[in-house]
Formats: C-alpha cells, structure tokens, sequence
C-alpha cells in the first residue's frame, strides 16, 4: 500500500496569494493513499527540504507529492532531498500550482479547484511510480568545440588548460573568427589582433588542442558523454604538416585577382593565400576557384602550377580531395558565431548602388592596419580622404515584423562600435565630420555610457535622434543622405562623403543545420536555445552540448568570452566524470506481450532498439523461441515514440507510463 | 464446372506435395452441411482431402491468419527438441541429440490473402521457412449470409499475387478498385449524419471480437483490450462510448497494416460495414502522405512508421476539399 | 379464439405502448432484424428470427450489479436498480420462448436466485409468434419444441390475414385484457391448418432428427476424450459469437470501473471461448481453444443435461449455424461426434 | 447518484498534453510573464508529442474532457529530433478518424508552440477554450457513467 505525502508550497505569495493552499493541503489529505500533507511557506528552502526528509523517514513515506512551481525549476531539488531520506528519487512528482496555476489564474477560488486538481493528478501519478535506477555510460574524455572565434578559442583554452582534449572545427582557413577582422575594441580602444592573436598562439601551442581549420561538422551521432562527430576537412590543396607558411608561393602565384573574403572583398588576394600575417595555422590554402592550375584542369588544360614548383617543402598537392573522419567527443560546444546581416534588401541606403555606402565590419578592415588601405581611412570608390561621414544604426536591427526584411530584436553592439568608430575617426582625422542616425542609443555595460558621452563631448560626434529614409547617390560622388531629426522635429538632408550600415548580427547561416544534426533547440531567430533562460544560460537543452558567444544571440567580446569560459567550465563538470547516470525514464518493452512486430524500430530515432530470439516456456513442457524487442538503455533518450508505434501496449515508457498518463488524465477530469 | 475444376487442381497439387513430402500439412476448407458453410482446415491425408476438400465461391475465409498458430506449433515443437537436447546436455554431456522435426505446411492464397500473407511476413509473425504458400486464382467470393458476392470482391483491389512459391493459374493484375467510393459518400455526409450513421451501426455491436479474432492484422500476443495491466482493457462495450472506443483503437492499431482485406465486415454477426473504418485510414493515408498498400511488399516503411518533413498539419483533415478528392491517387 | 386483423397490429402496438414499453422485430440497415422498442411508424419485421436472441431482454450484454464509494475508510454501497417496469417482448419465437425455461433453471430454479435476472423475467411479458417458414437451419424439434405452437405468456399465430392469440399465464391473460378491445372471437380452423403445415415443413428439415443418444451421463469421460476435438476446434477463433448469439448461453463475468467518483461493479458477458474465461490467478484452467471450444458443447450436450433432467441447453435456433465466422458449429459436433466411435480411455 | 452535471453553470473541460521540452516551458513562461487563460484547462507533461497515445485522447473525453489539445515543438526542433513529425502523421489521421465518425472537428487540436512563445501558449489556450465553450459539451464521446458529481 502505498503511502503519499504531499507538501504544498506557498512560494511566499506567489502562490499562496492566489491559491488557498490550507485548503489544497486539507482536501488533497482525503485523496486514498495521501497519509501525510501539509503546507509551508517555502518548500525549496533548507527548512522546507528538511521538514520532508524528516516526513519521508517518520511517516515512511513510499512517494512524495510537491505542489510548488514547474518541475522544470525544482525537480532536481526534490527528487536529491528524497534521495538524502533514502526515498527512491523517482518517487517524487511535482504538481505545477506556480506557473502554471497560481500565475495565471486571478480568482482565488480557480485557483485553489485548479490547484486541488493537478495534486490529485500528481498523486495519482506518484502512485503508480516505479523506482528507478539510472544505469551508468562511460565519458569521452575530449571536447569538440564548433567554431575557432574569441568564444571557440577561449572554451578551447580553458578546457585544455584543465587537462582535456580539445578540437577546435573552423570552416575558414585560420582560427581567430571576426575578432581577428576588427581594428579596435570598445570601450578601451585596445587593438583587437593584439588581443586575439596571442590567443591563437597559445592554442596553436597548447599540446591538449588540435586545430581542425577549414573544416566541416556535417554528422552527428550518439548522446552526452558519446558523441561521434562526422568531420569534412575540406581540400585545401596544401599539406599543413609540410606547409611553413613561408608565403613563397603567395607571393609568386599570378591569379592575384581572387576576391579577398578576409578584407570582405574590399580587396584582392592570390589564389593560393594566407588570411592574414597572424594567420592560425600558418599554413596557405589554395583557392579552388580562382586558381589557374585547378581550373585548368576542369577543362584538362596543364597550366601554371607555379606554387607547386615554388614550394621548398613539397606541401602543394593538386590531387588533395575533401576528406571525412570520424571523432568521438564526450562534450560538444557551439560558438559558431554570428554574420553582418545581408544588406542587399536595405537597399533604400543605396548599398549595392555605392561603393561608399559600407557596412560596420567593413569599416573595421578600412580602418585596420592589415585592411586594404593599410589603415589609411579612404573612400573605396576613389581612395579619397572622406569629409563627411554618416554612421545610420540599427540596420535590419529592431525591424517591426511587418517589415518583411531584418530583425525584431536589437544587435546589442552597434550602438557602442558605432560610437567607437566616430571617436576613432575625429581622433584621427579632426577635420572629418561624423553624423549618426540613431533609434536609441543603448550604452549599458561597464564605462560604456561614458565612452558614448565621450564621443558626442569630447569628439563632437553629431548625434541625430531619427532614422534615415533615403541615401541617394549625387553626380559628384557624394552622397545625399535624407534622413528626420525627431528632435528638431525636422527633415534633414546631409551631402556625406561615406556612408556606414551598423548591419544588424545575425546567427550564421551554418548554425539551423547544425542544430538539427546536433538534435538541439533554436529560437525563431536561428539563435541556439539555452536549458534556462536565466539559471542555465551556457547550456543547450540537449545534454552535453554547450553554447559560447554570439550563436546563443547578440553580444559584445566580454561576454562572449566570459560565457565561453562558462561553457567551458560546464563542459569540464561533464568530461571529468568518468561515468554518466543515464535518463532512467526510458523505454521499457514487456517480452510477453512484445510481438516482434518490429514498429518501435522503425520510430526510434536513436536506433536503441534491437531484436533478440527469446526462449519462452510454455504449457505442457514446451519450449518456443520468439523475436522481441530489447532497448538499450544509454541510447534511449526516453522520447516514447515506440510506446505509441507499438500495438500490443508492451512497449511503455518508465516514469511516463501508459498507466500514469491515463490516471493524471482521470484525475485532472474528475469533477471536485 | 469452374469451380469443381480449380478444386480439383489444388486438391492433386496437395496430395503431390503431401506425397513427395515436401509438406505435411495442407490448410484449406473443408465441406460443410450446406454448400456455404466450409471451415478452414487443416488436412494430412489423401483420402480426407479428396472427401472433403473443396474450393468455390464460398471459400472467403482469408488462410494467411492461421499460419501466424500453425507455424507456431511447428517452431514450437523444434524449440522445444532443441531445449531438451540442450538441458540433456547439460545433466549428461555424453546425451544423444534428438532430431529436431521438420514440419511444412501448404497453404493456399488467393490473391487479396497473399497481402495478407506479405504483411505478416514483414512483422515477423510468421516463419516463412516453415510455409509453402501456393497462389491461386480467385473470381470474387460470396457472403455466406446472404448468399451475393461480398462487397469487398464487387471492389476487389488486386487480382495479382504479391507473394508464393507456386502459382495455380494465372497471375492477375492490381485492380482499379473504386473501393473507396464507399467512405467519399460518408465524407460528403453532414458530421451529424456520419454520426447518426455511425451509431446506428457501432449500436449493434455485441461485442464478439470476431472482427478483431479473424483479422490477420490483430496477431498481437494478447490485445490490450484483453489485457487488464494495459488499462484500457474492457470486456463488452458497457456503453456508447466503448463501442467507439474499441472500433476507433481497432482502426488505428490496424492502420498502415491493414490490408483491406475485409474479413472484418465478413464475419461480423452484426453486419457492421467495419471495413469503412480501416478504408478510411487507407484512403487518408493515399490523399495525405504515399499512396501505400499494405502487404504489397516487404521494404516500403508503414506510413505511420515514416514522415516527411514537410507533412500537411493536422488541420489539413477539415481545410481539404472533398470534392477534389479521388478515392485511388 | 381471440384475434385481430393483421393491418391493425399497429393499433394494438399504440394501446399496449401507451402504458408500457413493447418491443418487436424491427428491420434494421443490414438487411437483418433486431428487437426494438416501438415506436409509431415502427413495422414489425418479416424476417424469421432476430440476430440476437430474446434472452437480451432478461440477461442484457451488461448490467450494472451495485455501486461503491470510498469515504476514507468507509465503504458506501448502492443498490443501483430502479424500479422496472413492465414491458412486453412480441414476436418472439418458440426456440426463444423454450431458451428461457432452460435459463431460468439455473437462475431461478436454483438458489441462490438471480434477482436481477428475476426481477426482469417477472416484469416481461412474452408474446411469441408461431413461425410458418422455418430455415434449413432451423431444428428446434430435435428438442421437441414446437415452432408452429409456440409457448410463452402469450402465444400468437399469423393465418389469413388475421393474428390470433392465446393466453397460456395470467401474465398472458392480463396481456389479453390489455388490449381486449380490439380483440374480437373467431374460428380458429386457419391456426390448425397452419400447425400442420408448418410441422410437415418442419419434419423435411436436414437436422431435426439427428440422433442425440450418445450424449448421456456415462459417456461423458468417453466424449471428453474423444480425438475429434482436435479436428473440430482447429480452426475455431475464439470469438464469441456463438455464445452471444445463443439464446442458452448464459455465462458472465463480474468487472468494476471506476468512474472516478466510485465502482461501478457490472456483469457482462463472457464466453467459455475466450481465453481469459474462468481466469484464474494460475490463468485459464483451459489452457488452448481445443479446451474452450470442447467446453461449451460438453455443456450443452452433456454436463447441463446431467443436472437437469437430460434437457439439452440448445433450443436449434440455428444462430450459431449462421452466425459462426468459420461455420463451425454444433450440428457438426452432433453429426461428427455420431460419426466417430467412442474408445475406452 | 449518476446524475449528469447540471446543477452548477457548465463549465468545459480542456486537456492540454504539452511537450516537456517546448509548450510545457512555454505554459510556464506564460506563467512568468502572469499571462492569464482559463483555470479549466489542465495540463499534462508529457516528454514529446509523440509520446501521446490516441489512447489517452479517448480517455481524456470517457473522463468527461470537452477538448483536447497537443502541444509540441515546431515540426524540425523536436528534443528527439523526429518525435513531432511522427505525432503529426498519427494526429492527422486519428482527428480524421474521429470527424468520420461524427465528432465535432474542434474538439481536438494540435498546436506546435515553442519553449519562447509563452504569449502564444496562453493565447491558443484562451482560443481553445472560447471554441470549445462555444461547442459546447461532448457528448458524442462521453461516458456517462463519469459524468457523476460528488
């Protein structure tokens, strides 16, 4: 006989003042089988959890019933204090009255009925619990990290640094991300390469980290603690192994006319090419595209070949093909990052129509040392000095979602890069003016307000409260830039020399896919979805996949970094274990009634269903061997399709049984 | 005429293969007391099937369900040669192996059983080793009851032969079947109507589990209307409710398997157009997602065991039109 | 003898259906007939026999026995019967009308008494109807009921255009005077005429004579173990379609359902063909439908007989012969078991 | 005692099974954000939408439910990668079923509403409820012996 105690919270108010849990605790204490309820101020507290341990023990409680907020909060808590009672954890079931009663409900009297109704359902469920132990599976002790930016490099590092192998998979040639793209940082004005480029180093140097660059993650098996990733390293014509990056051939190859994605084809570069100085690995990659010798051979012309003649190590291979390996990795961490927004469709800011007219990264690389103008801020069209400079923010940024083009939400970092390109500007050039269009501008974080005051003061930075309907292109090369001065409550019409897009962020265009391959949550937005919005920020929902900067959504490099170092940490609590409890709450097939039928294999999308021939006693002596299905307990993840797949009911889910879900469905009809 | 010839052709090719061995038992009917009411059954001898076996239009009765007992029995008594032998082993390691008996059976498929027979395969309900199946040909069958063609063979789907060793005449082709005209002048009713229609039928139901008993899709080890553990066991429809509950979950649990075969409404003692159920399912499953006919063979995923991505939502059941829909897509 | 013109049957339907619920043969959409309560506009059926036999009425496919209710440690219980009327079932035919003195024998005759079952059977009138064509699956005769002299309350006969009754209980009678009024005295030459043809009909059918001798007491072990079993139930599907179709068959199983505010405990049917029949906690003590099947017609042919005066419980209503999925019944069982000589065991 | 419910005003009862990873959260971020829907609609948790069993449809209306609804996450961002698509085919053809045989369309739902859309949750359950009040009682699929008050 089971014996149920059911411990109604108040929350302080949040429940009780709305739930009249007196009478929660009164009526559920009537329900067969409730021995023991009660109601207290807060359950979850030291005082609470304790005053159930000493019920479990003193009244010998066989299942506990919490009426407080969602189980996706407190379970965890619940189910470890029944544990320290020597209560099987599973035992305990949580009657939702907070979030989803008390919260959303007015009328006390609903409130409390509702209230009544979902404990009954929870005891009901409690009752027909079976203990369960979770079964263990050992940890890959190495993490794969997907994406060598600041937040790639840093979990990478930190991760190391505790002891543990780490690959870094980079779709580009070199590590480093956009950061290595950027001139100066906010709001210190300290060079980015200065920073970054010693971080590469370090993992370039760091023996626990291996560097898989111009790499692919394009398959993923397995569950926490197992994962096996399908990794395509693409062909890159060049043996890194050989490859001393000495630049030789760079330097001799004739196709100098390949557009150069690094300086986001402001510039040219050779077809066989090094990213940047810094670059990490150091090593070429020839580009498919544009080379001479490659192209040639599609159409089965030898020419050139220069690089490979050039080349004292012998790393130049024409043959090289995209190549496939297979890794196992115990923790996975996403830092894919984030793109510009495609400017094409704001074409109102006369983009496409002028070379002038750039976005924000672009002007980083016009600004940076190693950029196309070596640093030297010129006009693209005509590589004049500009006069006039127009920064408009919150392009695709904070869109209405009628407009059928950008964002709804805000990219959180144009308004201070936008400040700090302005200062950076009349620092160095005094006689440039520097106009911004601005919606609002957002400055909260540590010396941020006083830097964006420090550029309308100190630098004289014109700051327009409005936004720009119109950039038209004049004769002369200049542009007219038609904007409204809310403010002033007035038109204005500014003849600008450059023009620069603060291009919303937005999730990399790598990172929907990757999600579905890694069997993890997206918001609308194509961000990852964290476990907990507040409480489990870094992680992803699916177990053992971790999220660090800007593919979780929009964010500057300190917290990019400071939350890459989380889901490092995070990562490391999962590699240092040597097992992993597994979900206890799995499928779980009944021989007798399993038909063999073999519909619960076909639904499983973890492939833990087998077959295995059985041996069955029958009446009068007999023996007949029968197909039925076994599931294996570390790969079910507990979805419970089979359980429906299944015609004969032998299939059913532990923890969610058909019995369970029926008797909450009972209890949750049952007129009070 | 007709009828006596083809009989007589599968009674000399079972005692052929009775004979030589090959088989030791042959399903087939058996005469009855009138000329409508043969029995399934289960032949060894000559002598019994000259006697007394027969094959017209009166021979519905789909075999392919009795092989899921009858293979059984065969692998039941290897088995249990074989964990005796083994146990022998065990107490005396010097133990002699009894021989493990090798029993075959002949059944013999028309057409439509033959699905059924393919589909029993794909779940593994029966052991094809232990099976030779002999196809044969078929020109409608007639309702015992009263005494006309059956409705299923005024629509029949398939004249061909999915699976056999051997065939018996010619093989046909898949019918043009308009068997889901039917279910469209259900479709094309009022929600009242079809539910007044439907009371009036499902009202009728007594209960027998004949439909379910003689349906080779509902092979499970034990129903879960059987089953008190399953919780959704009940003996006899006490009510409304449970005579729709058991025909809806029958429908569902056969959908995607169910092969039209239409023994359902053939046994029913109440007459219940239960195959408009199952017909129903089919002709969803045609419109919405594949085309699929169950027991056409042994590869193609069940419906319901496969999705597309790009699947039609739920609500597609009350935005479609009608009247744009043909019942064989 | 008493009667009235066929044409006005209806009127005495409204008289009798103005004071309490009449039931007859009604045509339903499968070509079939059921017993339903009548209603204006509702036509008796023409058809021979209904699907499902009389005892529907007496011993109904479930029947709510008593309800209960937890309040804390006690238990409340309720006797959910609410006072029955009467009510009169018309049409019913001599096999039907025979089934229930073989019912009430073990629910009545016998004690403990099934009130439930009783209390239907004092508060139902049964005015058969004497049949005229009987089918060739028809044998009640084999059990010496007459088909074309019906018992029951009432008995009633069908001859030139006029029905004629016959009271034969003072259920019967008071049935009788109900309708008195419409009733007028005529000769009754057409209901003899009609008797003798229908018994020469009745006396050409293929099973009215089938010998029944070998089912008796001392040849029960004998019949038990004969191997024809095996033959006769291989393909039997364990459905229960014979015992729900059985005007005998009176087996049932107690369940309770808990409607979430207490048990509901019922009776419902059950079948000895079903394998969770007599379940037991070491499960059916009849462990294969060879079992079952041999079960019910032991019962009917000889274990019944043996405690009740030789009388068969099957009145050759022939339903099973009709209703049976794979035609199997016990006309074959007779014949087969006649066939087969008894060893010693 | 097996009186239907008639003495107080009715009031319908709504069964909401919520996918535990996408629509439960999103009922509780509902919560958190104090959006307000009918106090008759109860929730189940469930941990994928495929793991509703028709089953449980059935008993929800014997148990006197008036409407029931699946929550579960957008077709392509299940937790379990497939289980959504899967329950869609077996929804689709089950409610196609149900309107077969008679039964008011409204009655059944499935609404796919993820773990961010707390506004959405409590919306489509206001929705729900106001159809389903306008519906009316179910009767074609209820049982009476449950339809008893205390």
């Amino acid at each position: 006989m089971e014996r149920i105690g059911v411990f109604v919270c108040h929350c302080g108010t949040n429940i009780a003042g709305t739930v009249d849990v007196a009478k929660v605790a009164d009526e559920i204490g009537k329900v067969d089988g409730v021995v023991y309820s009660t109601h207290y101020t807060y359950m979850c507290s030291s005082a609470g959890q304790q005053m159930i341990e000493d019920h479990i023990k003193n009244d010998h409680l066989t299942g506990v019933v919490l009426c407080s907020c969602s189980p996706r909060m407190h379970e965890k808590t619940f189910r470890g204090c029944a544990e320290r009672a020597g209560l099987n954890p599973y035992k305990v079931e949580i009657a939702n009255i907070r979030e989803q009663d008390s919260w959303v409900l007015k009328d006390k009297d609903q409130a409390t009925e509702k209230a009544i109704s979902l404990a009954k359902a929870a005891v009901a469920k409690t009752i027909l619990n079976t203990p369960l132990t979770p079964g263990e599976t050992p940890v890959t002790k190495r993490a794969l990290i997907i994406g060598g930016g600041i937040a790639g490099i840093t979990s990478a590092l930190d991760i190391a640094d505790a002891g543990f192998k780490v690959d870094i998979v980079e779709s580009k040639p070199t590590i480093g991300g956009k950061m290595a793209m950027l001139d100066k940082t906010f709001p210190t004005l300290d060079c980015a390469s200065c920073i970054v480029t010693p971080k590469m180093t370090e993992v370039a140097q760091n023996s626990n980290i291996r560097i898989l660059s111009y790499s692919e993650v394009v398959g993923m098996k397995g569950y926490v603690g197992n994962f096996t990733a399908t990794i395509k390293r693409k062909a890159r014509y060049v043996d890194e192994t050989k490859c001393t990056g000495c630049g030789m051939c760079t330097e001799k190859c004739p196709m100098k006319k390949a557009p150069n994605d690094f300086n986001l084809n402001l510039n040219t570069r050779t077809a066989v090419y090094i990213p940047f100085a810094q670059a990490i690995p150091k090593v070429a990659t020839i580009d498919a595209t544009a080379c001479l010798h490659l192209q040639g051979l599609k159409n089965g012309k030898n020419v050139c070949g220069l690089c490979e003649k050039v080349c004292g190590t012998k790393a130049i291979n024409y043959n090289a093909k995209d190549e496939l390996m297979e890794e196992k990795y115990g923790a996975i961490v996403v830092a894919t990052g984030y793109n510009p927004i495609d400017l094409k469709p704001f074409d109102e800011f006369a983009y496409s129509q002028s070379k002038d007219v750039v976005s924000s990264l672009e002007f980083e690389r016009l600004c940076n040392a190693a950029g196309p103008t070596n640093g030297v801020l010129l006009r693209p069209s005509d590589g004049k000095p500009p006069k006039t400079i127009v920064f408009i923010q919150c392009v695709g940024s904070r869109c209405s979602s009628d407009a059928k083009k950008g964002h709804e939400y805000c990219s959180k970092v144009c308004c201070m890069y936008t400040a700090k390109h302005a200062i950076l500007t009349r620092d160095h050039y005094p006689d440039t003016t520097c106009y911004v269009f601005y919606i609002d501008v957002r400055t909260p974080g540590k010396n941020f307000d006083e830097f964006y005051r420090r550029a309308v003061e100190q630098y004289g930075v014109h700051y327009i409260k409005g936004m720009v309907g119109k950039v038209v292109p004049n004769a002369d090369g200049t542009l007219d830039v038609q904007g409204s001065d809310l403010i002033m409550d007035k038109q204005v019409h500014i003849k600008a020399d450059m023009v620069v897009l603060a291009a919303s962020i937005e999730a990399d265009k790598s990172a929907r896919p990757l999600a579905t391959m890694l069997a993890t949550s997206m918001d609308n937005n194509d961000f990852f979805l964290e476990a907990h919005a507040k409480l489990r920020p870094v992680e992803s929902p699916t177990a053992g996949i971790f999220l660090a900067g800007c593919c979780q959504g929009p964010k500057d490099i300190p917290e990019t970094v400071a939350q890459s170092s989380g889901a490092a940490a995070k990562a490391i609590c999962l590699l240092v274990k040597d097992k992993l409890k597994n979900n206890p709450c799995i499928a779980n097939p009944d021989e007798n009634l399993c038909n063999g039928c073999g519909q619960c294999e076909n639904v499983c999308p973890y492939g833990a269903i087998t077959y295995v021939e059985k041996d069955f006693r029958g009446p009068n002596r007999t023996t007949v061997t029968r197909r039925v299905s076994q599931v294996n307990a570390a790969m079910c993840q507990g979805c419970g399709a089979c359980t429906v797949a299944c015609p004969s009911g032998a299939m059913d889910l532990l923890g969610f049984s058909n019995k369970q879900i029926m008797s909450e469905v009972d209890a949750v009809c049952q007129n009070l | 005429m007709q009828d006596d010839k083809i009989s007589a052709k599968l009674i000399e090719k079972a005692k052929e293969l009775l004979s030589s061995g090959k088989v030791q038992l042959v399903i087939g009917w058996r005469k009855g007391l009138f000329d409508y009411d043969v029995t399934p059954s289960i032949f060894t001898t000559a002598e019994d099937l000259e006697k007394n076996f027969v094959y017209n239009k009166w021979c519905a009765a789909n075999l392919s369900k009795y092989l899921v007992k009858e293979t059984r029995k065969i692998e039941t008594a290897k088995d249990t040669v074989r964990m005796n032998n083994k146990m022998a082993k065990q107490k005396d390691p010097a133990s002699q192996d009894k021989p493990e008996p090798s029993v075959k059976i002949l059944v013999f498929l028309k057409p439509c059983d033959t699905y059924s027979f393919t589909e029993l395969l794909k779940e593994h309900r029966i052991f094809r080793d232990d099976i030779h199946a002999v196809g044969i040909p078929c020109d409608g069958m007639a309702d015992a009851s009263k005494k006309e063609l059956l409705e299923r063979c005024t629509v029949c789907k398939s004249k061909k032969h999915v699976t056999y060793d051997e065939l018996l005449g010619e093989d046909g082709e898949v019918q043009d079947s308009k068997r889901f005209d039917e279910v469209e002048k259900l479709e094309k009713m009022t929600p009242d109507e079809r539910y007044s229609f439907w009371q009036g039928e499902l009202s009728r139901c007594i209960r027998c589990n004949a439909c379910r008993d003689v349906c080779p899709a509902c092979t499970c080890e034990q129903c879960i209307f059987d089953n008190p553990k399953s919780g959704a066991e009940h003996k006899v429809a006490a009510d409304s409710f449970e005579e729709n509950m058991f025909h809806i979950i029958r429908a569902w649990h056969v959908a995607g398997r169910c092969t039209d075969c239409g023994e359902c409404s053939r046994v029913c003692p109440q007459h219940i157009p239960l195959h408009l159920l199952n017909r129903k399912f089919i002709k969803d499953i045609n419109e919405i997602y594949e085309p699929y006919m169950a027991g056409s063979d042994m590869e193609t995923k069940p419906p319901l065991l496969t999705f597309e991505k790009n699947d039609a939502e739920p609500n597609v059941v009350y935005t479609r039109d009608k009247s744009e829909e043909g019942g064989n897509k | 003898m008493l009667s009235l013109p066929v044409e006005k049957l209806n009127e005495l339907f409204e008289t009798v259906g103005s004071k309490e619920n009449i039931y007859i043969p009604v045509d339903n959409t499968s070509g079939k007939a059921d017993f339903k309560l009548w209603k204006k506009g509702v036509e008796m059926s023409k058809c021979l026999k209904t699907v499902r036999s009389a005892k529907d009425f007496f011993f109904p496919k479930t029947e709510n026995l008593v309800n209960y209710k937890m309040n804390g440690q006690k238990i409340e219980m309720e006797d959910p019967r609410k006072e029955l009327d009467n009510f009169v079932v018309f049409g019913v035919r001599a096999c039907d009308a025979a089934s229930f003195a073989i019912v009430d024998d073990v629910y009545i005759k016998q004690s403990p008494v099934d009130t439930y079952y009783k209390n239907r059977r004092d508060h139902g009138t049964v005015v058969t109807l004497a049949c005229t064509e009987p089918a060739q699956t028809c044998f009640c005769k084999l059990y010496n009921i007459d088909a074309s002299d019906p018992k029951g309350d009432v008995s009633s006969w069908i001859a030139d255009g006029k029905i004629f009754f016959k009271p034969n209980t003072d259920k019967g009678s008071k049935f009788i005077d109900s309708v008195k009024s419409l009733l007028k005295d005529s000769d009754e030459k057409p209901v003899e005429s009609q008797k003798k043809s229908t018994q020469e009909k009745i006396s050409k059918l293929p099973f009215v004579n089938l010998d029944l001798s070998k089912f008796k007491g001392e040849n029960m072990l004998k019949i038990f173990n004969s191997k024809v079993w095996d033959s006769l139930s291989e393909a039997c599907l364990g459905c229960g379609t014979c015992t729900y179709v059985c005007p005998t068959c009176m087996c049932f199983d107690v369940k309770s359902f808990d409607t979430g505010d207490g048990i509901k405990q019922f009776r419902c049917w059950d079948s000895c063909m079903y394998s969770d029949f007599t379940k037991m906690a070491a499960a059916n003590p009849r462990l294969t439908q060879k079992e079952r099947f041999r079960q019910r017609f032991m019962h009917k042919l000889v274990y019944y007989p043996m405690d009740h005066k030789n009388v068969k419980s099957c009145v050759g209503c022939g339903r099973c012969l009709e209703s049976c999925p794979i035609h199997m019944n016990i006309v074959k069982v007779i014949k087969t078991i006649n066939e087969t000589p008894l060893e010693e065991k | 005692m097996s009186e239907p419910v008639e003495n107080k005003k009715w009031q319908p009862k709504i069964v909401a099974f919520c996918c535990n990873w996408c629509s439960y959260a999103g009922a509780d971020l509902a919560g958190n954000n104090r959006l307000e829907y009918p106090a008759n609609v109860k929730i189940i948790r469930i941990p994928c939408s495929c793991r509703l069993n028709p089953l449980f449809i059935l008993r929800a209306f014997q148990r006197g439910a008036d409407g029931v609804i699946l929550c579960g996450c957008h077709p392509g961002d299940c937790h379990y990668t497939s289980g959504n698509f899967f329950a869609r085919r077996r929804m689709t053809l089950l409610f196609s079923m149900l309107d077969y045989l008679g039964i008011e369309k409204a009655r059944t739902r499935v609404e796919w509403c993820s773990a961010a859309e707390g506004v959405r949750f409590a919306g489509i359950m206001n929705d729900f409820v106001s159809k389903i009040t306008e519906l009316g009682e179910n009767k074609r699929l209820e049982d009476l012996r449950c339809k008893t008050t205390k």
